[in-house]
């Protein structure tokens, strides 16, 4: 099986790999080359997304949020990195020297190391492993260890609660991350994301999430624990700021300090990426034949870009879920998981093996059935719209006798 | 050298002689969630805790001995620091006390006045305490929330006496200023616009499962113990005994108001949990708009300041006056000996007792769950030292 | 069934229905404050109107003595309950005439209780607008209102104690301030 | 109210015990025997009648004249609403009574600070240190004799006048 890379390559400089050694030196110059282009997407990404989520959380508390730096403040996160960098290398006395400084390296490796496995649109991905589920899966794994390390070795009582706390998390809830993708993976057939993706199509109909009641049982067990692995709120536990400090990171300082935030905020591409690619029908344009999009650039372009719009929302609903919930507690945590999302997602992977042999994906009921869930969908973001007019209407007068000011300032607004 | 700190600790440690298995942490007084510099010395097991020593006076100002050196008339301002969050019933039960021994009787419109500020400082009182519990609980942004109503409060505590925290507002015989129609028309404003508030905070936080599931049935004290360790205000009434001062010893005007006094009832859980004294505090806000706005509706005209001797002295005598603060009750034991200044005078509050129910309620409890405990609790950490 | 099972599964879908719910109904409230007015502005860039304007008239800023008013009683020095106004007074022996020598409020120790200001008959010592005081070298904000020996006020004979003119942006006192 | 109290006290305990009662403007007093505090107390609280379980307040006050510390206790009664108010002098020089923990835990933290501040031993305390001061400090400052240290751990407790130091 061929990597897309080197399709690309192939296409690129016109020769195959084995032609000669000259060309192999080549080749493993430009897999450098999408190395780089992939960490500085994430990098980028998780400095941007830094700056975004915080604007989001102002307005969420009814704030401005950063708007000094550059235009509108967008060059804040740009700022902080620099500042964190020149910061000085403090290694807490009597801590495990090797351990604290390798730390930052397992969290950076685990989580970029992930790129590589995710479709960003048609075509569009670094090696299209057979077993890509499976493969982010393992490599986020690291991302543990790294915090262990870090935590362990500060020779700090809250870093290492932030630790231990985090290795009961993740070995937690990979078991429900993983079950919740089993059916994706039955009705795929694959691991391979791109093959998850093509199997679904663009409309919501078509997506994995609205197939039966047990797939969007799965859907939302597959996001809560995706928060879990990924430590965002309400299971921030590992770095719960109002219990632990700052919890695994307590200690660190300067440039290695800058690794835990900014593998979070890539951390959350992966989550949301792995969601839309799973059960959002991932970068599929409706109304438009895979053939269609293998053979027009532009028709890749947008499915990249559709790809991109769907992540974003779902990063956006999980910034917002952060500044809405508050956190569990370490018991919680671990009932929640082992009492409801891994029984639950037991009986769906059942259900949904029973749904595909009586309603099969193309029959009628089938179809009729994916329609009415997505129905139901559509009902539930109504009510959402629904409650949110309410809480705007609720208020606006009030505010505007007691401000004087008009109460609509939607967020495109910028202040 | 050895500093003070380091001198507690080694009086601690001995005292908690841990198991093998067991470690000592030292929370606070740096510790993002202890609500101001407190420290606790706890032995943990893992997450679940065996012992929590709570270790205070790192705000001890000696305020009892400032009084003693100070004027009856320019000691309020102190009493303004023993709770900044909530400096009206510093002010409130000092004068009483004062006007008490010295005997002098409060004009109307001041008494009313007094009420109405006093209710809006134990609404901001209650906005920070529900806040801060909700962030110590992980919510961030219900502390925002709360903390732009409050500057609301704020903004009108400006308007009447000039300042944002410490208002030093209230004056022996009366208050320092009169309001008048815009500020009042300001308060009905706020208060129209922060009653549905109120619901729309419950939507958010107060009612949500996660948020119900971390403080219902945490850290529950029985009626018994709650009595027993002389809890007062809210974290009494959490654990369903119906006692408030402005009810049981109504002082200034507050037994002409219409108003219920909330406790506890296991609204999500057992009685007398986290989220007990929690609600509670939620409910009384309700019940403070009521009576801001029953003071406001009522408010008679005169003056706002009887006259007082500027060098005031009071003759050998001695009393105890108490009045319902934010934290419960506030007590101010005043002894005068004919000068100027008072002889003793002892300030009794609701965070210190509180703060020694800590050992006892902490044990068994887990690290993320003595958070949430404390925040319920509601200590401020200059009422307990003063 | 049991009870006591029947129950608790109750209880278990009870359980996962308030949580969505709840958390949606959360979610609500916080997208909802996408479309509302946000209760801060960028600081000080965009303010509608310079803060000064925006404090209430009771506003109880940095001190500032009009020394052209004090009839020298003393009432502002003696009820500071922390001692941060001096005063000196000098008497001429020939002509009789006082003279106010010293006039200096330490605002480091200033808490702005506003005793002074309350206390004053003829409104010399009061509180102005002014807020920002920072300074490098705290010796900096000990400000001396008096510049030569000036004579004391008198209040004419018969009248009400008066009110100063006052001027809540303290052109005196940003004057007086060094750095 | 406080009359009834006074009354029933001394059917129990007698004369040589209950002291006196004092008829005040304000808040009318019992004075007792220091040495019987604890059972008076534990009398009060589990009395039926009185029903005086809840402790407000503690206080200490020094007077040095009469070579006095004078402890007063505000008791509250929740079925009879009122408020008894117990005063006990002890000697300034030995200041020594048995401590009412056992009867209200609140008292033990007043207690606490009775002890750091007017340095007042209480007997049978269970954590009897100070709490507000550092272990390390000297004296009790709500003493009317006290004088602070100039200096405390080579810093130094007072502030310069700038007023003054700077003319």
């Amino acid at each position: 099986m061929k990597d897309y890379a080197d399709i690309l390559f192939e296409y690129l400089f016109k020769t195959s790999i084995e032609s000669s050694p000259f060309s192999l030196a080549w080749y493993i110059l430009f897999i450098f080359l999408v190395a780089g282009v992939l960490l500085f997407f994430a990098a980028n990404f998780a400095g941007i997304t830094s700056f975004i989520e915080r604007r989001i959380a102002a307005r969420i508390q009814s704030r401005v949020g950063p708007n000094v730096v550059g235009p509108q403040g967008v060059l804040q996160w740009v700022a902080d990195g620099i500042k964190l960098l020149l910061k000085e290398d403090l290694i807490p006395g009597r801590a495990d020297r090797f351990l604290f400084r390798a730390a930052p390296y397992f969290v950076f490796s685990g989580l970029f190391a992930a790129f590589v496995a995710l479709p960003f649109g048609y075509g569009i991905v670094a090696a299209d492993l057979n077993i890509g589920i499976y493969y982010i899966f393992a490599i986020t794994s690291l991302v543990v260890v790294g915090i262990i390390m870090g935590g362990w070795s500060s020779n700090s009582k809250w870093a290492m609660f932030g630790a231990f706390r985090s290795a009961a998390q993740i070995i937690s809830y990979e078991i429900p991350t993983a079950l919740s993708l089993i059916p994706v993976i039955m009705l795929t057939g694959s691991l391979s994301t791109q093959d998850i993706i093509i199997a679904q199509g663009g409309m919501p109909w078509d997506w994995y999430i609205f197939h039966s009641p047990f797939t969007l049982a799965c859907f939302i067990i597959f996001f809560i624990s995706a928060l879990a692995e990924g430590n965002r709120i309400p299971f921030d536990l590992p770095e719960a700021e109002s219990e632990l400090v700052s919890g695994y990171n307590t200690e660190y300082s300067g440039f290695r300090f800058l690794v835990f935030p900014m593998a979070e905020w890539a951390n959350l591409w992966v989550i949301s990426a792995m969601v839309t690619l799973t059960y959002l029908g991932g970068w599929q344009i409706p109304f438009v034949s895979l053939e269609t999009i293998s053979g027009s650039p532009f028709l890749i372009l947008i499915s990249v870009g559709i790809f991109f719009v769907k992540t974003s929302i779902v990063v956006f609903i999980v910034i917002q879920l952060r500044w809405t919930l508050p956190r569990v507690r370490v018991d919680q945590m671990t009932l929640l998981c082992w009492t409801y999302l891994v029984p639950i997602s037991l009986v769906a992977i059942v259900g949904t093996m029973v749904w595909m042999l009586v309603f099969p994906w193309d029959g009628t009921p089938g179809l009729l059935i994916r329609l009415l869930m997505s129905g139901i969908g559509a009902a539930a973001c109504l009510f959402y719209i629904k409650r949110i007019r309410f809480n705007y209407l609720n208020d606006k007068l009030l505010f505007e006798r007691l401000k004087g000011k008009p109460s609509w300032y939607p967020f495109w607004r910028l202040p | 050298m050895e500093r003070s700190g380091n001198a507690d600790l080694k009086h601690l440690k001995p005292q908690i002689a841990p198991f093998r298995e067991e470690m000592i942490l030292n929370m606070g007084p740096q510790h993002p969630s202890t609500h101001g510099v407190l420290n606790f010395l706890i032995v943990t097991d893992g997450e679940v805790i065996h012992q929590a020593l709570p270790n205070v006076g790192y705000l001890h100002r000696g305020f009892e001995k400032l009084a003693e050196q100070t004027p009856y008339t320019t000691f309020i301002p102190y009493t303004d620091r023993i709770d900044y969050l909530a400096a009206m019933f510093g002010n409130h039960a000092y004068v009483l006390a004062v006007e008490k021994l010295a005997e002098i009787e409060v004009p109307g419109r001041a008494e009313f006045l007094r009420v109405i500020v006093c209710e809006l400082n134990r609404i901001a009182s209650h906005l920070i305490s529900t806040g801060a519990l909700a962030l110590d609980i992980g919510a961030t942004t219900p502390f925002v929330h709360w903390i732009r109503e409050r500057e609301c409060i704020n903004d009108i505590m400006e308007a009447i006496c000039g300042a944002r925290l410490t208002y030093n507002y209230m004056r022996i015989g009366g208050v320092s200023r009169d309001i008048n129609e815009s500020i009042a028309d300001q308060i009905l404003k706020f208060l129209d616009h922060f009653e549905p508030m109120i619901d729309e905070y419950n939507r958010l936080i107060s009612f949500n499962e996660i948020f119900i599931k971390r403080l219902a049935n945490v850290a529950v004290i029985s009626q018994i113990d709650a009595v027993n360790f002389g809890l007062v205000g809210p974290n009494l009434r959490g654990s369903g005994i119906e006692m408030d001062i402005r009810k049981i010893m109504p002082y200034s005007v507050y037994d002409r108001f219409d108003f219920d006094v909330p406790f506890g009832e296991g609204f999500k859980g057992t009685l007398g949990d986290s989220y007990d004294r929690y609600f509670v505090r939620i409910l009384e806000i309700k019940e403070s708009c009521s009576i801001v706005r029953q003071a406001l509706s009522k408010l008679p005209k005169g003056n706002i300041k009887a006259k007082v001797k500027r060098k005031l002295k009071i003759k050998e005598n001695e009393c105890y006056s108490s009045v319902e603060s934010a934290r419960g009750e506030m007590g101010m034991y005043l002894v005068s000996d004919g000068t100027d200044k008072p002889y003793r005078l002892k300030i009794k509050t609701g965070s210190f007792t509180a703060m020694s129910i800590v050992e006892k309620v902490s044990q068994r409890l887990m690290v993320a769950d003595l958070i949430a405990f404390i925040g319920s609790l509601d200590v401020v950490a200059p009422e307990i030292d003063r | 069934m049991v009870p006591v099972l029947e129950a608790a599964i109750k209880q278990y879908f009870k359980n996962i229905y308030h949580s969505l719910y709840s958390i949606t109904e959360g979610m609500a409230v916080t997208m909802s404050y996408m479309f509302r007015r946000p209760a801060t502005i960028q600081y000080p860039n965009k303010l509608e109107k310079p803060l000064e304007n925006q404090l209430s008239d009771r506003f109880r800023g940095i001190l500032q003595v009009d020394i052209n008013y004090c009839i020298g009683c003393r009432i502002c020095e003696n009820t500071c309950p922390i001692d941060c106004i001096a005063i000196t007074i000098e008497k001429n022996k020939e002509t009789k005439e006082r003279f106010l020598t010293r006039f200096d409020i330490d605002i480091s120790k200033c808490m702005y209780c506003g005793l002074c200001s309350e206390n004053c008959s003829t409104s010399a010592i009061y509180h102005t607008k002014v807020f920002n005081g920072i300074n490098r070298d705290i010796e900096n904000l000990i400000i001396r209102f008096v510049d030569k020996p000036t004579a004391l006020y008198k209040l004419p004979k018969g009248s009400d104690p008066m009110e100063t003119p006052k001027d809540h942006y303290g052109a005196i006192l940003v004057r007086k301030m060094k750095g | 109210m406080t009359q009834n109290i006074f009354n029933v006290l001394t059917q129990r305990f007698g004369a040589d015990t209950i002291l006196y009662y004092e008829q005040t403007s304000f808040d009318p007093y019992i004075i007792i025997n220091p040495e019987d505090i604890q059972s008076i107390c534990m009398y009060l609280r589990y009395n039926p009648e009185l029903k005086l379980s809840f402790f407000l307040n503690l206080s200490g006050v020094d007077y040095p004249d009469r070579e006095q510390i004078t402890l007063v206790y505000h008791i509250y009664s929740m079925a009879l609403k009122t408020t008894c108010v117990l005063k006990t002098s002890v000697s300034r020089e030995f200041p020594e009574l048995e401590s009412i923990e056992s009867v209200w835990k609140a008292a033990g933290w007043f207690e606490r600070e009775i002890y750091d501040l007017l340095g007042v031993s209480f007997i049978n305390h269970s954590n009897l240190k100070r709490i507000l001061l550092p272990e390390d400090w000297k004296g009790h400052p709500l003493r009317k004799d006290y004088r602070e240290e100039p200096v405390y751990h080579d810093m130094e407790t007072t502030r310069n006048n700038l007023l003054e130091t700077n003319r």
